[in-house]
Formats: structure tokens, sequence, C-alpha cells
């Protein structure tokens, strides 16, 4: 039993760590803002309910199993929200996205 | 983790200076707040780089030990001492702040330069 | 630690204010990192909440009203950089004479730490040695901070809640009944740029914010156990109203609690403080002393901590919570001002 | 153990990557981003880094986190859309 759970814990970390590493790749990479908010905000949400999965195996069934669910909750729920809020921000103030060329970017701090 | 020889304190130093020219060279006054919360910051760094013992653990005592003398704690007094110093900290910003927003509506900037070149044309 | 003085080389570098206050927030969060990998859970917990969240909010608030773009300024600072790096060779310089990072017997280790570590489980009867420090042996000193942060609440609202000397005193108490008229001259300007559907954020927060005020509460009632305490208490729910006034709008947040509130919160808890410490000395010990609150000593300290605990907790809420409003009404101020100055 | 020490290697190294967003990002939406990125993953490291020291009930830590990511955000964009931090998230409401 112990085995199995550790093989788990395992194979989610290493799952989470790679997406992890993916997920900062992308935000430097990926050439907009729309695409960069899918690295940083989807992908970040899968690796960390992922790790949070993963460690919540190893510590047994205790408060911190539950805190560590909270955790996961929190950041199912807000983190996608911020990354709708980020994203119908910067199309409302006039970032467009780019889509073939490059695209007339408005610098955002002169309105308002 | 990060526990070699005086790799912190060389930390501290290169933050504070960072915050002490930040504070000195800028003549905008937010600029300035903000080169202040680095100096506090480095200055807070120092305190709980002091603190820390090699192989100790948190101060909180661990439920399932008997005595205490056989775990090793950091010393929790800079942590007692920096933890009212981070929140007072942030209350003297907000003072130092408000009095900029002030001083934007009085004279219309908030770069010190501008001010003392009014305050002498005037 | 590299990742730090990348940041705040940045912080120094960039011209925008507003960038430079969000790279002041990552350098919190990655301070705040480092004070947990130095063991210090409490003040990494008090950094999080205060260094990154509160402070990224008021200095958004600032630049909110003083607007954001930093003059240019192409000279390079020779007198600065040359005292700086002066400083910084002398601390360098002042390193080696430093004791061993981390060894046990340093002179920081031996004089009143031992005792803390080691009579404090016995003598006040809880886990959590910061805060036994903090509201017991150096309850004068919390009693000083508490104080400051007082009179800082005070301060910012005598200077922010001013009026501009050309408006009469006709609507002394504007603050406490809204002008939906103005607001609106306001939004109508605005109403290009927002879209009307952003339900996302309302509903994500109405559901959050019951929660994350249970986690006030059990990180104020925890904190003798676990790293928490009043300060950090204080400030998550001081950040919990201000999600609230940044979701729905001030109006409601002072509705749910307004600034006449607040004050009489800061008043009355200091007070509160106080009086745990008069309490002492009534019952025959010395101020702030609290074995003699209970029959037990340890008894009398866990009551005297709790109560203290939660003077510290409520006056650090009541007093973000003034500084929040102050920044965020401000602007009110100055539009009420100079709509009136139109007139 | 190791697999704990791996893994909060590689958050590590996500933070930097996203640390140099931050630096370089063209727009400031980019470096918000980048900032809620990077908060997350301090959660991340903060729970990693709990099991490698061997006391992971310091979660408390990782919540605040998350919430002040999440506040700092919101405030943030509201700054963005409407220059200023009161009224609602919304569009200004019509005084119906």
């Amino acid at each position: 039993m112990e085995l199995v759970l550790d093989i788990a814990t395992w194979i989610l970390l290493l799952a989470g760590s790679v997406l992890l590493v993916i997920t900062g790749y992308g935000l430097l990479r990926l050439p907009d803002l729309y695409t960069r908010i899918h690295a940083g905000g989807m992908a970040d949400t899968l690796a960390t309910t992922l790790i949070f999965i993963g460690l919540a195996l190893q510590s047994g069934f205790s408060l911190i199993t539950v805190k560590l669910l909270l955790v996961i909750v929190f950041i199912f729920f807000t983190s996608p929200t911020s990354s709708y809020a980020l994203a119908q921000a910067s199309f409302v103030a006039g970032l467009k996205p780019k889509l073939d060329g490059f695209g007339a970017v408005k610098k955002p701090d002169e309105d308002a | 983790m990060i526990s070699f020889g005086f790799f912190n304190y060389w930390i501290f130093i290169i933050l504070l200076m960072i915050g002490l020219y930040t504070v000195m060279s800028r003549s905008n006054l937010v600029k300035k707040m903000i080169g202040l919360s680095l100096f506090q910051i480095s200055v807070f760094l120092f305190y709980i780089s002091m603190g820390k013992v090699t192989g100790g653990t948190a101060p909180i005592v661990v439920e399932n030990t008997a005595d205490a003398v056989t775990t090793a704690y950091s010393n929790p007094l800079p942590h007692v001492l920096i933890l009212t110093a981070i929140v007072v900290g942030i209350a003297t910003t907000a003072l130092g702040l408000s009095l900029v927003v002030r001083i934007k509506e009085s004279f219309g900037t908030i770069d010190e330069e501008d001010i003392l070149e009014m305050e002498d044309g005037a | 630690m590299l990742l730090l003085i990348a940041g705040t080389m940045t912080v120094l570098m960039v011209r925008n204010l507003f960038v430079a206050t969000m790279l002041l927030g990552i350098v919190s969060f990655t301070m705040a990192l480092i004070f947990i990998s130095l063991d210090a859970v409490d003040v990494a917990f008090t950094e999080a909440a205060v260094g990154a969240g509160i402070s990224t909010v008021l200095y958004i608030g600032t630049l909110a009203l003083v607007g954001s773009q930093e003059k240019e300024r192409a000279k390079f600072a020779v007198g600065p950089l040359v005292i700086c790096v002066a400083v910084g060779a002398v601390l360098y310089y002042a390193t080696y004479d430093m004791p061993q990072f981390g060894h046990p017997d340093n002179p920081v280790q031996t004089h009143v730490a031992p005792r803390y570590i080691q009579e404090s489980p016995t003598e006040i009867g809880i886990p959590n040695m910061v805060t036994s420090v903090l509201a017991s042996y150096r309850g004068y000193d919390t009693f000083g901070e508490v104080t400051v942060i007082f009179t800082a609440g005070i301060g910012v609202l005598l200077i922010l809640r001013q009026r501009r000397r050309r408006r009469t005193d006709a609507n002394k108490d504007a603050k406490d009944t809204p002008l939906d008229t103005d607001r609106d001259g306001k939004g109508s300007s605005l109403s290009g740029l927002g879209s009307n559907h952003d339900l996302v954020p309302h509903v994500i927060a109405k559901l959050l914010i019951p929660f994350i005020f249970v986690f006030a509460l059990y990180v104020q009632f925890h904190g003798d156990f676990g790293p928490g305490g009043g300060f950090q208490a204080g400030v998550i729910f001081a950040a919990g109203i201000i999600l609230y006034a940044l979701v729905f709008s001030l109006d409601l947040a002072r509705a749910v609690i307004n600034e006449k509130a607040i004050l009489f919160l800061i008043c009355a808890v200091v007070l509160l403080y106080g009086g745990v410490g008069v309490a002492g000395m009534l019952l025959g010990g010395n101020f702030l002393d609290y074995n003699v609150l209970a029959s037990d000593p340890v008894a009398g300290q866990h009551l005297g901590i709790l109560l203290v605990e939660l003077g510290v907790g409520i006056t650090v809420t009541a007093a973000m919570l003034a500084i929040f409003y102050a920044f965020v009404g401000r602007a009110d101020l100055i539009e009420e001002a100079s709509q009136r100055g139109e007139k | 153990m190791t697999i704990y020490a791996i893994t909060a290697i590689a958050v590590l190294v996500s933070i930097a990557l996203a640390l140099a967003r931050a630096i370089i990002g063209p727009t400031s939406y980019d470096r918000i981003l980048s900032v809620n990125a990077i908060g997350t993953k301090t959660v991340l490291l903060i729970g990693v880094m709990g099991f490698l020291g061997g006391r992971p009930d310091f979660l408390d830590l990782a919540l605040v986190y998350a919430l002040v990511n999440f506040i700092g955000t919101l405030a943030v964009l509201k700054y963005f859309k409407f220059g200023t931090l009161r009224g609602t998230l919304s569009k200004p409401r019509d005084n119906a």
C-alpha cells in the first residue's frame, strides 16, 4: 500500500513538475498576451492540482489533507477567475490578439 | 536550503544598497517610498538570517516530543521583532503615501526637484 | 536569492511606477519564500499578507491618485551611487566579523532566546513560541507597536480626509451619504470601457468571502498552536473586506462596516489591550502581567494572550481598512471638490 | 524525499522564467500575468517545502498566498480598467 502511494505521488509530482516547466517556458516564448494567459492560467491550475493531490496522498488523512484540499479548491476557483479578468481587462483596454502579423499594441498606461 | 557562509549577509547588503540608491537618486516621491520598502525588506532579511539555526526548525513546539531540548528551534525573538516591524512598516508606508497624495494635490507634481524649483520661484 | 536581486534591480530600473509596484509584489513573494526557508513561518505569513497584498493595493491606490509615469530623467546620479557603494563596502567588510551563519552558539542565540525556547512551553503553555514571546514576554513592545499602527491609521485619516479649501462646510457629512449623481457623472465617461458581463468575479468573490472570514478567525484563534495570530488575522480580515470593496463597490463595503465604526473599533481595541494590562495591575500583578488573570498562571497567560491577540487583530483590521478607505475615498473627495468648483 | 526536491527545483525554474517575462514583458498586462503566475507557484513551493522540511503543517501560509494573489490581481486589473479603485468591478451601473 505504501509503495502504491509512493509511486502515485512520484507520478503526480513529476507530471506537475514537467507541466510547471512547460508553463514557465510558455510564458517566456509564446508570442502574445492571450496565448501566454493559456500558459499562465490553465496549465498552472492543472499543475497545482496535480502536485497538491500528490502531496495529499503522502500526508495520510489529517488536518494537512484538509488544508491541501482547501488550497486546491481555492486555486481552482481563483486562478481561472483572475485569468478571465485579466483577459477581459486587456481586451477592453484595446490590446488586440496577435493573429498573424504584428498588430498595433496600444499602451495601456495612456487610457483611464 | 540556503545556508552557506555569509551569503545571506551579502544579499542583505546588496538589497540595502539598491534600496538606499533608489531613495537617494530618484526624485519621484512614490519611487522613493518603494526604495524605502526595499530597504525595510533588506533589514528584515538580516534579522531573520541572524535568528536561523542550522538544522533547526520553526519555533513551534513539535507536539510529540516531550522535552523541547531535543529539537533545535530557530530563535523566536527576531521573528517577533520583524513580525511587528512588517505591520508597522506598512502603516508608516501608508502614512508616507498619503502625504505624497497630498503633495500631489497641493503642488500638482510628485517630483521632488519640481517642487523645489517651485518653492525657489515663489 | 538571485531571483530576488534580479527583481530588485528591475524595480530600480523601470520608469513606470506601476510596473515597479508589480515587481515589488514579486520581490515580496520571493522574500516570504526565503523567510520560510529560514524557518520564520510567522514572519512569512505576515510578509505574504502585508507585503504582497495590502501594500500592493495601497501603492495602486496611490498611483490611481497621482498618476503612474515617472518623469524622464536621463542624468546618472553619481554622488548617491558613491555613497551607496561606500556603505556597501563598509558593511561587506563588517560581515567578516559576523558570526558564522546558522551556528547555534552565535551571540544572538545565547542571551534570552534559550529561556524563551525552553521555558515558554511550561510557563505559557502554548506551543507557538513566537506568539508567546509576542504577546506575553514582550507585551510592552507589542503594545507600543499597536499604538504605532493606531497612530498611523489616525494620521492617514487626518491627512486624506481633509477637504479642499474652496469647499464650503455645508456638506460636512458628504462621506456618509454618497452623492450618486456625482458618481454617475464620472461613470458615464467611462462607460465605453467596461463591459457588462463581469459576472465571474462577482460570483467567485461571493463564494469566497465567507471562507476568507472563517479562515481569518481560524488564524486568529489557532495562532497559539500554529503560525498565525492577531497581526496576520487582522490583515486577512481586512483583505476580505477589501476584496468585497474591490469587486462590488466601496459604498457597499461602507454599508458593511462604515468609517465611524472603524474609528470606534480602533480606539476601543487599543483600550482593550491597555485594559488587559491594567486589569493585571488591579489584580495585584504588574502591567500586562497575565499570571494573575486567572487562578492558575498558565490559564491566566492563555486568557491574557487571547485577549491581547484579539485586540491586536481588530486594531490591525480597523487600521488597514481605515487606510484603504481613505485612499480609495480620496478620489471621491477630489471629484466632489472639483465639481463644486465648476458650479 | 528526492521527488520533493525535484519538484521544488522545477517550481524555482518556472518562477525564474516567469520573472524573466515580468522583466521583459512588453505590456503591463504581461507583467500582471507573470505576477499572478509567480504567486501561484509560490503557493506550490510552500507546500512542497513544507513536505521537504518534514513539517507540513504550514499550509495556512499557502492559503493566504492564494488569497492575496487573487486580491492583488483583481485590484491591479480594476486600476487598469477604470483608473481608480472605487466603484464596482463591472460597468458602472446606470442609475435605474
